[in-house]
Order: C-alpha cells, then structure tokens, then sequence
C-alpha cells in the first residue's frame, strides 16, 4: 500500500517538475489573436464601440474584455466572422446596420475651423485654417466623427449613390423551396 | 536563477502533494470495502452455478473445488476451469466452461453442468457476439431455448439426434438463425463426449498442495 | 512578308474537345436569310461615352456643340482605354445619365446627338493602305484611335491586345466566327458579304503580331460564310499561313478559352490570358473593324446587329450607327409580331435584359433579342438540387457547379472560391441543363459581385488603416514638438513676461456668427418642409 | 471577467440552458453506450453527479494553491480518485448494477464533462458555486441520461424502469412499467445506433423547445441582445 | 427593380426532376414484373401500401413544415423511395413495418435534414437497415421462388399474411419461406459443404439461386434503360459490379471450394438494384466522376465483406450507408482539374 502511494506521488512529483520546466521553458509572449481580430475590422476607426479606434477593440477582444457586437460598420457578417474566430456564440447586433455614406461638407457654411480635419481619424478631410474643407470621397470611411465637432452643423452623411461600376447581382429570387435551410450538411466536410 | 528553480520545484511537490492525498484516499476506502466486494463477487458467481445444479444436494462449495483442464478439441478452448459440486464428497455434478468457436459472429462462452449421471444439470451463455434479434435467443433473458438443454444427455436423445431440426436432430433452431442453435447443440455434445471419456478422473479430490493456491483463484472468480 | 510556298495544310486538321458543352436549338435561320441593311438613321442618338473595358474617357464636348461624324468626342485616358467618336454630325444636345445596355439597367453618362441628317465626315486620317512598310506602333495608334474594341461582346480595346509584350512570342492568331450563341448571326452574315474585308483586318494583325498561324474557326452550322471565306481566302496571298477551320457546332465553342482549345489543344491559365500561351484571339467583327480603321481611316461608329426572335416580325440584321436606340432598330424590322416576354441584349445564354426601349446599340451589342414568350417561357420555382450531376457534365470549364451553388447559396466566399468560381465564363449550360430550375448563373453572378465589392471594401478599410496609423504617428509627433516648444517657451517665459494673446477671442467671434447663419439655414428649412 | 454568476442562473444553466450533454456535447462515451435502459442512466446519472460535485468542491477549494501549468494533472488526479472511490462503493453496495456499468464507470475519469467543469467554473469559483454548479451539471447529465435511457429502452423493449430494483431497493419495482411480451420494439433503439439516433432527436427536441420560448419572449418584449442563429 | 434582375440564360430548361424520377420508376417495372412473377402478389400489394404510406407521411410532414405538400408530392421521390424500399424487403412483410419503414425513411431520414437533395443517406436503404437490425425474423423471412414453393400464394392470401399475420390454412412458416441464396450459401458453408454440393441443390440455377438470377437479370436491363436515358453515368454502376466481382474473384481464386464464384455474388441478393437504383441515387452518392469510381468500387468491396464475414447475409443497404457517410469527403479529394488548371496538355 506505503509502496503504491510513493511510487504515485514519485511519478507525480517528477511530471510537476517536468511541467513546472516546460512553463518556463516554453512561454509564449505576445497575442497574435489580436492581429487576426484587427484584420477583420472594416478600420473605419470611428469609435463607436467605445474604444479609440479598431486596434484598441481588437485587443479588448483577445482578451475577452468586450461583446463582439460592438462594431457598427462591420455589421452581422463581422459579429459571425468574429464569432467563427473566438469561438464564442454569436450576438445580433445592438442596432440596424447604416446604409454606407460619406461626409459630405456644405461649401457655403463651412467656416474653416479645422475641427472636423482634426476629428478625422484617416486624414479624409483637406482644408485649411479659415478655409473651405472638403471630403475626399473615396477616403472617407463614413465613420461620422467630423459631424458633431462642426460648430456650423455643416456636415452631413449622404449615402453612396448606386452606379453601374457598384452593381452588383442580386442574390436570386426563385428560392428552391427548402430556401430557409442554413448551409447544408454536405458542406461540412 | 533561484526563483524558476523554486518554483520548478513547487510545481513538483504540488502534484507529489495531490497524488498522495488522492491515493491515500482511495486506498483507505479500498481497505474498509474490500472484503464486502470480494464477497459481492463470490456471491454472484455461485448465483450463476446454483441455477444449473441441484443445489439441494450440493454441500460442498464448488467455487473453492475446480480444477483446470485442456482439452481443445471437445471444449474449444486451451485451458477450462471445471467445478466440481459434491455431497459429503459423493460427486453430483461437474460445471465446466466450454467455448463455440464457430458461432455467427464469433466464439460464444458457455456455462454447462454435467449431473454425475450424464445428464445435463443445465446450459447457460456467458457472452456472445451473435446478430441481435436473431442468434442472440440463445440468452436465457431473450428466450427460453437454453433450457430445453436441461436434463438431455447423450442417449437422450441419441447421439445422432443431437442436432437442429433442419439437420435432422432434435433440436428446435429458431426462426431467421440456423447457425447459432447448432454450433450450440455440437458443443454441448461435445461437453458431453469429454464428460463422459474422462469419467471419474474429474471427480478426484486435488492434492492438498494445490488446494490452498485454487482457493486462493477461486476467491476472485 | 512570308511567300506562300507551301500548300495550305491538309483539310483533316486535327481539333481538339473541351469538356461538356451542350447542344441547343440555334434558330439562326430566323435571321441569316436577309443581307445586311443599313438602317435609316434615328431621330436621337445617345452615346454612351464609355464603351469599353477599362479607364474611362475623358468627354471632349459641351452641350451645345456641334459634331461632325467620325469627331472624337471622349478620348482615352489610359492604356486600357478607348476614345469614343460621333455616330453622325449633329448636335450635342444633353450630356447626362441615360441607360445603357447593362444588366443593372442602370444609368451611366451619354452623349445624346440630334443628327443634322447631313452625315458630314470630320477631317479623317490618310487611309495606311502601305502598312506592311509602316512602323507597327503608327499602325497600333490608328486602332487605338478608331476606338476598335472587341465586338464579340468583352469590349476590351483591341490596340491592347494587338500589343504582345516583348517576353512572349504570340505564335498563333485566332480568329473567332464561331458564334456559338443561338439566334445571332451577325457574324455569320458579315463573314458571307465581307469575307474580304475581315480577311484585310486578319492581315493586318498577322503583321502586327508577326505570327506564324492564322486559324479562322466558324462552326459548320454555318456553311455559307465558310465557303464564303474559303472563296475570299483563294483570292489572297494569306494561304500560306491561313486556315480555315471548320469545327463541330456546340455551344460554347465560341467562347475565347474554348474556341483555343478546341483550334491548338491548349489551355488558357486560369485567371490568365491567351497571350501567355502565344496565342492572340479576335472576332471577326472586329477584324473588319481594324480594317475599317488602318485602310479608310475610319472610327468605328457603326456595327451590324441582329435583331431577332420570335417576337420581331421580320427578324434581320442591320448596320447601325453606335447610339441608335433599341425602340429604332424594333421599328426597322416591322416592329413586334407578339408581345415579347423579354427583350435581350446579347444571346439567350448570355445575354441580359434590357428594360428601357431608349436604351442605345453600343461598339459590342451584337443582338437585340425579342423573345416571345413560348421561347422563354416564365422560370417555374426552382427545386432543391438533387446533386444529379448534369451541370458538372456540361460545364465546359469543367467545373463543379453545384459545389459552387451550394456555397454560393450559403454565402460563403470563401469556400466559393475554393472551388474556382473565377473560371466560371458564365456560359449558362449547367443551368440549361439543371433538372431543378435552379437559377445557377446569378448565383455565380452574385458571389462573383460580392466578392469584388468585399475586396475594394478591404482595399479600402487597409487604405484606412494606413492613413490612420499615418495620423496617430503624425499627432504624436506633434505632441513632442509642441513639448519641446512649450519648454522652450517656458525657459524664455522665465526671462520676460507674456503679452496677452488676442487671436483666439477673434476666431471665437467668426464661430459665433457662422453658427447663427446655420441656424438660421434650418429654421429656414424646417419651415419650408412644413 | 464578468461578474460571478447568480445561483440561479448556475442551476438553470447546467440542467438546461448550458446542458454539458445536449448543448457542449460532451461526455458522450458514458451517455451513448449506457443508456440502453432507464435504470442504467439514473445510476450512470448519480455516479457522474457524484463524482463532479465532489471534485468541483475539491478544485474550487485548492483553485489558489495549483499553478496553471500543473493544473490539469491536479484536476485529473483529483478526478481519478474520486472516480475509483465512487466504483468501489459501486462494487460494494450496488453489485449488480455495477455488473451493467462497470467499464463506463472507470470511464468516468476522461469524461469531458468532469474536467470540462472543473477547468471552466470550479477553477475559477467560490466553493458554494462550485458545488452548486456540479450540482447543476450532474442533474442536466443525469436528466439526460434517464431520458434517453428511458426512451431507448421503452422503443426498444417496451418496458421502462425496467430492474430499478437493483438500483433502487424493492420498492422501485414499483415504478418498473412493462407493455407486455406482445410488444414488438425496435431493437435499433437499444443497440448503438440508436443512441445517435435518440441523442439526436434530444437535442432537436431541445432546440425546438427552446426556440419556441425565444419566440415567446421576442413577441413579449421588442428583442434587444437576441442571439443570432450560428451558420452551421 | 433590382431585384427583378433574371440572370441568363433565357432559354426553356430542358431537364424536369419529376420526369426524372418517372424514368427510374419506369426502369423498375422489369424487375417488379419479374419480382412479382417469382415471389406472388405480396410484392405489388407492399409496392402500393408503401407509396401510400411514403405519400401520406410526406404530406404530414410538409403542412407541418408550413409548406405546399404539393411541391414536395410533384418530384416523385417519395414515390421513387417507396417502390426501392419494397423491394428489398420481403414480399410478405407484415403492413405495420412497411408504415414504420416509410415513416423513418421520409421523415427522419429526408424530411428532417431538409427533404429531397438534403439527406445525407439514402432513404430506402435506411429504413430497410432500420427495419432489419429492429425486427431480424420479419425482415428476414423470404418466400420460397415460384417453382420451389410448396404453395404458392394467391392474392388474397397474400394480403391476409400482409394485414393480419393469418398464414393459409394448412402451411406453417417452415413451409412457405426459404433462405434467399445468400443466406444459404452461408449456412451450408458453414455446415462444411462445398460449393459444388451447394450447386448440387435443386434451389439453385444458372447464375444464382433459382428464380433470384432473374430478378437480377431484370433490374440489370431496368439498368441499362437509365444508362441509355443517360439519367446516370456507367460510373458507380459499373465500378460498385467490379468491385464486387474483382474481390469476390479474388477470394473464389484461392479456395474456389469455399468462396462462392464471383457471377453468383453478381446475381444474387441486392447487388444489381443497388448498383443501378440504390448506389446512383445522385443525392446520396459522390458527384465527381473519379469519385463515383472511388464510391462505386468501396461499396462492391463492402458488400463483400459483409456477406463473407458479416452479421446479416445481404449487405448492400449496409455498403450504400456507409459510402454514403463518406461520400462528400470522396467528392472534396476527387475534384476534377478545372480548367486551365494545373497540367493542361500542351
């Protein structure tokens, strides 16, 4: 009896140490999750999840600090990306996703006060102190940023108009009739 | 330096600390129960027997008299334990434990006791592989058919009888399973042809030399 | 110049097979019985003023104007571009949004010409009848500037393609007359009446790509126009290294990757061009129109359509000048016989609606389609996909359709791509085929979409990044030097005390008033929308 | 982390919301190749509960003193003892019960379920949560491996709480219920795959009902965090 | 407006999958007219009680799913499903495990993964495989060929048997059924008898047991009709006989004393309807044409090895489902070159 637990608390003792070696000897720095988070954040850095800007976020994630629900801009089909990524269970999104727009600047009101360049996060915003500013459409990441710190409310959000370059196909009507049904089955392999 | 040494070391001690608690733990409970198990284990076994032997005339405890013998022609397998029931040392019957190797789907294990007379005292299926819903009603639980065994013995019916009724025997195969049945009846016969050539020999008392060790076996069934 | 020595290679020419394809009621005599007529000339022309693949161009006129036929009026701002000229002399009268031929039935910007009736020519090139002694580049320049594009439907500029790079020897020439696509026969009827003229434009590109081969494919459900350019092709001294070969009719051997394949055997990489196998591909509508361009100095202004199913009354191919109006060229062939159910741009397999009946003709609309509805008759519901394997037997990329229809259906991009959704040509024959009704090319079609539209939006979201990381490192930096200053000042503080500043209170007065003429802008607004 | 979770919630969550067999699929060895009868499940059932109370209480009580590399083998060694504890008093008290589990009883120490709480809440968890969450968990496991074996043995063989006896004392045999040897069950049902089949219909079961109730409280009250269904 | 946007082509579909389904019943007819002629009216009496039954548990299913029965009824699968099932199953099956039978295979194994071109498994074979490990005896007492039964079956005898479990006066069980050929040949090897002294058996024919060679002879020219309508490809068909015949030739080889020859493994049992009816069944079965081949070949070599060594005689139900499980990960290996892929010739 004396002999099987000495031999079991022996055996327990040298695979401790063993693992008490490997902890030290093989640690991992760093969190590469938050890399991968952040490659999925649309970047438009608009803060609406609370935090300064998608790389503050992502890291908040990795490390399980936040819901995966925040990002507006990265709508449902983030939510579930981000879901696949953590493994955790997918949350629908606290609000209706917007319609993509761009800041469109008023040229008669503008005043040239440079608050809204200062409140762009991605430099979208060209103008001069007492000058007139203007958006560069294609920068423009729709965050709305520039909109409260206009002091002449000069800023407005116009949705992006549909053109032929942006068209795309519909998803088709004519449903077979088990339409409803998620992915299939047979996909999974 | 020191430090990682140290904490190497608490890990080690940790787990040697666990270990110790949990084995001691379970070989306390393990030396409070144990006889009762053992007990437990001997009283399921001599269940087993008692329904095929006559246990009104058994006075002797034929789990602590057995004997190992080899005959894997008629038993099919290397070495089978035989039991052996007496009263007041006049032999009554012997239980031996004879494998079918050609069973449907692989070998069966039977339990079969032989009365001193020749005749079967009872036929019991230890474990088997057969197809469920068909060869498994040779279990006693699924179907009544192991019991016609009781009672037969080799001139009844006679030898040439001893087969299923679509082979021309006397014994009833049952429906959607032929095999099974008759690799069951060939062994039980066969149990009774080694019965019979050995004769008395099984019956002989064991040396005192070897009774302490077969006891010994014998308690843990 | 190479002399024809030797005999034109034995007619037994071997071909090869691409995988599936599929045979389909061609209907082109429908149409292929009349001769080619031009058409009168429309009361409005909208020009579209980009109808190539690549840059848009830059508009060259103002409304108002006044253009002469043949003027260029949107000139190319690229490499992969195209200038695109007046139809006819007469007015610009409006330059905005009008619906051109494109699935979305969308609006892109036109030029909208009220012809003078007068059809004066703008000054024009020299014709370049002396090409073979003429620097390839000044020829290559002349297409460029006819504005000659791919007829065949893919509009890519054909200066481009004739533009081989210096690593690759382009070593065949292919010549597209398949026509593969049931009812069209504009090809057909061209290659028939001006078998001469599309053999002038091959020359011309043999000598551009100095190529050893020329293969002229034409599918034999079309006899005449290979007889006809046999006949053309005996009057030449091309022979020795022109061929024309007849190749068994099956839809879509008029596809450009297939059409190489079943002429050499050779196989396009995917997602690459022909070019990377030596091999240069053009439609024959196309030839005529480099001949157009290099021998009369003509802009390609004008093009041969078909217009026909059963709808038309008489079904027939006309010549009509770029920006003609589809309701025109409807009136020109008797107007409708029934009510059409559709009204395609293109051919029934790869064709797509067309919804207004102002919508113009562009360089490489090759048929108005009319179709009544006993031809295209309303889709039923789709079924479930019962895995059958029809459309993988058909599909001539070979394939796996309905792998590509269940991710596609599940959305999922990823996966779709996985199983090469990008070598899908979109041909039509799975779906053709498929038991279930199931819609599989706008499957395709969708993902395909998607997927651009998520790569731009990734493009653009890395774009943001990098601007904001630029911002973040710039704000910091400006934060040490603002440091760096305010200590400085402090040190100097330290000697002489500070004047007040007053520069803040005069900005402050400015936003004051600004915010107060807003204001003023909404209560303005908010009572006009009362 | 988020705040310490109510007793409430702990309870509801491992009977049902979080059920670590129908909802985290785990412990399947134990739950497909014992639950050919009720009785078999209700003592798999209390042998599991058994075994997680007691070493969630154990690892929630040293959760401070092990260091996470050694971790995991506490937690096993832990397991492992009670496991063999809760199998010699098998052996000695319920003989013939043991008889029916005794190899998925020693099984008990890999089971997911067991370490899955154990490194998921008890590590993580005052000692009385801890318990009540074994508690919790044992009971969902316990639900579920009756169930199913009651299902499995009523398709099956017509009968259930068939031998309750040998779990229960005499009086169980009160509660054993037979349809007769007239019966003709589906055999399918005892054998292997029926287990599937059964688990498969639990789990739909279970997201029928709980889809149902999502329904009814959407309809109560405009949703505002509702889970959006996953794309598998 | 956008989403009215109709992608080509615009040309009339060619294909309809109900016709496709009526093709395959009309491929059957050979094998049920010859079924019939050796095995009484019992099996047209099960072929009508299953459809109804296929039917009917289709209908309940889609109205309980909200859903038009109509759509799902039009397709003729459930027909196509029912017909397979009954005939692999005994002729004199009681009723009640032809409704058991249909309720498993409609709503659990299609309706309840989606319904038609969701079900990972065939249907037919499930429930058949259901029925067969469930209730052993029913499933597997067949009636003995017309020309070795002591008394044949009339009609109303039949479907007496079917609905009450009444045996005709006069017979018992023993008399009327007869191991099908496979499972002889089981049991007399088993006995130690050799397969010519097996052959010697008045059961037995020309190419299998007597009477069951034609069956196979039928459903192999109900077979060839779908190959000829090019409703399937020559690829699991040919590649699951192959596969069969090249390991059973194999083995018969080696001993041909014990291994019964190939052309009897052909012919008897399940081997041509699952071949051409049950193994192409393009839902359940790979896609790809490499892997039908893979597909094809596993299942012959299945079937096989489960009748040689297995628990149940026939076993091409067993081979279908489990090929069936394997079938998308065969397909994902198999893919074709596409295109301008990889080593085009040159």
């Amino acid at each position: 009896m004396l002999v099987a637990i000495l031999a079991i608390a022996a055996l327990a003792a040298f695979f401790g140490i063993l693992l008490g070696y490997s902890a030290i000897r093989f640690r991992v720095e760093g969190d590469p999750i938050a890399d991968q988070i952040d490659a999925l954040l649309p970047q438009t850095q608009c803060g609406q999840c609370g935090h300064p800007g998608c790389r503050p976020y992502a890291e908040a994630l990795a490390k399980g600090e936040e819901e995966i629900n925040k990002c507006l801009p990265g709508g449902e089909a983030l939510v579930l990306a981000l879901a696949d990524l953590l493994g955790r269970e997918p949350v629908a999104m606290d609000i209706k996703e917007k319609i993509p727009s761009v800041a469109f600047i008023e040229p008669e009101d503008c005043i040239g006060c440079t608050r809204c360049i200062q409140a762009c996060p991605v430099d979208a915003i060209i103008g001069a102190a007492k000058q007139l500013h203007a958006v560069i459409n294609s920068e423009c990441t729709g965050c709305e940023l520039c909109v409260e710190p206009c002091p002449v409310a000069c800023i407005q959000m116009r949705p992006i108009q549909e053109d032929i370059q942006r068209w795309r196909w519909p998803y088709p009507a004519r449903q077979p009739v088990e339409s409803d049904s998620a992915a299939p089955l047979r996909d999974a392999a | 330096m020191i430090t990682k040494a140290k904490s190497i070391l608490l890990s080690g001690s940790v787990l040697g600390a666990f270990a110790i608690g949990g084995v001691t733990l379970v070989a306390v409970t393990q030396g409070s129960v144990g006889e009762r198990i053992a007990d437990n284990q001997y009283q399921a076994m001599k269940r087993k027997l008692d329904t095929i032997l006559p246990a009104a005339q058994v006075n002797n405890d034929p789990l602590q008299d057995h004997i190992q013998v080899s005959a894997s022609e008629l038993l099919g397998a290397e070495s089978t334990q035989v039991y052996r029931a007496r009263q007041d040392q006049s032999p009554v019957a012997l239980v031996l434990e004879p494998v079918v190797p050609d069973g449907y789907a692989g070998p069966i294990k039977l339990l079969v006791s032989v009365l001193h007379d020749g005749t079967l005292g009872g036929v019991r299926v230890v474990s088997h592989h057969e197809t469920p819903g068909l060869g498994d009603k040779i279990e006693e639980a699924k179907s009544d058919w192991v019991l016609d065994f009781t009672g037969k013995s080799l001139t009844n019916p006679p030898l040439e009888k001893w087969g299923v009724k679509r082979d021309g025997g006397e014994f009833d195969q049952f429906t959607g399973a032929t095999i099974t049945p008759r690799s069951i009846v060939n062994a039980v016969r066969d149990t009774l042809l080694y019965v019979q050539q050995q004769g008395e020999t099984l019956y002989e008392p064991l040396d005192v030399d070897t009774t302490a060790p077969a006891s010994a076996t014998g308690g843990q069934g | 110049m190479v002399i024809a020595l030797k005999p034109k290679s034995s007619p037994e020419r071997r071909l090869w097979r691409f995988h599936g394809g599929i045979h389909i009621p061609d209907e082109k005599a429908l149409s292929n019985g009349r001769a080619i007529e031009r058409a009168p000339l429309a009361a409005r022309l909208w020009v579209p003023l980009q109808q190539h693949i690549g840059a848009p161009g830059r508009p060259l006129i103002a409304v108002g104007d006044s253009v002469l036929k043949g003027q260029m009026i949107a000139e190319p701002t690229g490499f992969i571009s195209a200038p695109v000229h007046a139809p006819t002399s007469g007015r610009v009268v409006a330059i905005e949004p009008h619906p051109v031929p494109h699935p979305s039935g969308l609006s892109a910007p036109c030029a909208l010409i009220e012809p003078d009736g007068a059809e004066t020519w703008a000054e024009l090139p020299p014709p370049l009848a002396d090409y073979p002694q003429l620097d390839p580049a000044l020829i290559r320049e002349r297409i460029r500037w006819a504005g000659v594009v791919g007829m065949g439907g893919a509009s890519f500029p054909t200066s481009v393609k004739l533009t081989p790079g210096t690593d690759r020897e382009i070593h065949t020439l292919i010549i597209n007359g398949a026509e593969c696509e049931p009812y069209i026969t504009c090809d057909d009827r061209l290659m028939r009446e001006r078998a001469a003229h599309i053999l002038e434009g091959v020359r011309i590109m043999h000598h551009l790509l100095r190529v050893r081969t020329v293969l002229i494919g034409i599918e034999d459900n079309k006899p005449e126009a290979i007889a006809a350019m046999q006949l053309a092709l005996a009057e030449t001294d091309m022979g020795g290294y022109t061929e024309i070969v007849t190749i068994p009719t099956l839809y879509p051997s008029g596809g450009e990757k297939q059409l190489i394949r079943i002429l050499t055997g050779k196989e396009v990489p995917t997602s690459g061009i022909p070019a990377q196998i030596g091999i240069v591909c053009q439609n024959v509508s196309t030839a005529a129109a480099v001949a157009d361009a290099v021998l009369e100095g003509r802009p390609l202004i004008a093009r041969v359509v078909t217009v026909t199913g059963h709808a038309i009354a008489e079904p027939r191919n006309l010549e009509v000048p770029v920006g003609t109006p589809i309701e025109h060229l409807i009136a020109q062939c008797g107007g409708y016989r029934e009510t059409p159910r559709k009204l395609i741009c293109g051919g029934p397999m790869m064709g797509f609606e067309l919804r207004e009946s102002t919508t113009p003709i562009t360089k490489s609309t090759n048929c108005l389609l009319a179709l009544a509805p006993a031809e295209a008759p309303d889709p039923e519901p789709a079924l479930a996909c019962i895995r059958c394997g029809r459309c993988a037997e058909v599909c001539p990329a070979k394939l796996l359709p309905q792998q590509l229809y269940w991710n596609a259906r599940a959305k999922d991009l990823d996966r779709v791509q996985d199983y090469n959704l990008f070598d899908c040509i979109e041909c039509g024959c799975c779906a053709q085929v498929c038991p279930s009704h199931i819609p599989l090319v706008q499957y395709y079609r969708y993902a395909k979409t998607e997927i651009w539209a998520r790569e731009q939006e990734k493009r653009k979201s890395e774009q943001a990044r990098a601007r904001h990381a630029a911002k973040q490192a710039r704000l910091e930096r400006q934060e040490q030097e603002k440091q760096a200053r305010l200590r400085k000042q402090k040190e100097a503080l330290a000697a002489k005390p500070a004047a007040a500043a007053d520069g803040d209170d005069a900005k402050k007065v400015l936003i004051e008033a600004a915010r107060q003429r807003a204001a003023e802008r909404k209560r303005s607004d908010a009572a006009g929308q009362d | 982390m988020s705040a310490p979770q109510s007793y409430g919630h702990i309870l509801s969550g491992g009977v049902w919301s979080n059920n670590q067999m129908l909802v985290a699929l785990l412990g399947l060895c134990p739950l497909l190749a014992t639950t050919t009868s009720a009785t078999n499940g209700l003592g798999m059932g209390l042998a599991t509960t058994a075994v997680i109370v007691c070493s969630n209480g154990t690892v929630s009580l040293v959760r401070n003193l092990v260091r996470p590399e050694i971790r995991i083998p506490v937690f096993v060694l832990v397991i492992a003892s009670f496991v063999t504890l809760v199998e010699l008093i098998m052996q000695a008290f319920f003989y013939d019960l043991y008889q029916v589990l005794g190899l998925f009883i020693s099984l008990i120490v890999v089971n997911c379920m067991i370490i899955g709480r154990a490194e998921a809440f008890a590590s993580k968890n005052r000692v009385d949560r801890a318990l009540l969450d074994g508690l919790a968990v044992g009971l969902g496991a316990t639900l579920v491996l009756t169930t199913l074996g009651g299902l499995r043995e009523f398709v099956g063989q017509g009968t259930l709480f068939f031998q309750a006896d040998l779990l229960l004392g005499d009086w169980a045999k009160a509660i054993s219920l037979s349809l007769g040897d007239d019966f003709h069950g589906a055999l399918i049902a005892i054998l292997p795959p029926g287990a599937f089949i059964g688990l498969g219909l639990m789990i739909a079961l279970k997201n029928l009902i709980d889809q149902r109730a999502k329904r009814r409280q959407v309809a109560a009250q405009p949703a505002s965090a509702q889970p959006v269904t996953a794309p598998t | 407006m956008p989403n009215s946007v109709i992608s080509s082509p615009h040309v009339p579909r060619v294909n309809r999958v109900d016709r496709v389904m009526l093709d395959v019943l009309l491929a059957l007819i050979p094998g049920i007219l010859v079924m019939t002629w050796f095995f009484g009216w019992g099996l047209l009496i099960n072929c009508v009680l299953a459809v109804t039954f296929a039917v009917a548990a289709e209908t309940v299913v889609m109205l309980l799913r909200g859903r038009s029965p109509l759509i799902a009824l039009r397709d003729l699968s459930a027909v196509v499903t029912a017909v397979l099932f009954a005939l692999s199953v005994p002729p004199i099956l009681p009723w009640w495990l032809t409704l058991l039978g249909m309720l498993f295979a409609i709503i659990l194994v299609k309706q309840l993964y989606g319904g038609l071109g969701y079900n990972p498994f065939n249907p037919a074979m499930a429930a058949y495989v259901f029925l067969l490990i469930s209730y052993p005896v029913a499933m597997t007492t067949w009636l003995a060929p017309a020309g070795l039964a002591e008394h044949p079956l009339s009609f109303m005898e039949s479907l007496r048997l079917i609905l009450n479990g009444t045996l005709p006066t006069g017979f018992e069980w023993d008399a009327l059924s007869s191991a099908t050929p496979l499972d002889e040949m089981r049991g007399k090897l088993d006995l130690g008898q050799t397969i010519e002294q097996i052959g010697q058996s008045q059961t037995w024919g020309w190419l299998g047991g007597r009477g069951w060679e034609w069956v196979g002879v039928a459903f192999l020219l109900g077979g060839v009709y779908l190959l000829w309508r090019r409703l399937i490809t020559w690829h699991i068909p040919v590649s699951m006989l192959l596969g069969l015949t090249a390991t059973a030739t194999l083995f018969w080889a080696i001993d041909p004393h014990t291994h019964p020859s190939p052309i009897f493994h052909l012919f008897s049992g399940a081997a041509m309807l699952g071949a051409f009816f049950i193994a192409t069944d393009p839902v359940t079965a790979c896609t790809t044409k490499k892997g039908q081949l893979v597909f094809g070949a596993s299942i012959g070599l299945i079937v096989y090895v489960i009748r040689s060594w297995g628990g149940y005689p026939d076993a091409v139900a067993f081979a279908v489902l489990l090929m069936n499980i394997a079938a998308p990960t065969i397909d994902y290996y198999t893919q074709p070159r596409v295109f301008g892929h990889g080593s085009a010739r040159t």
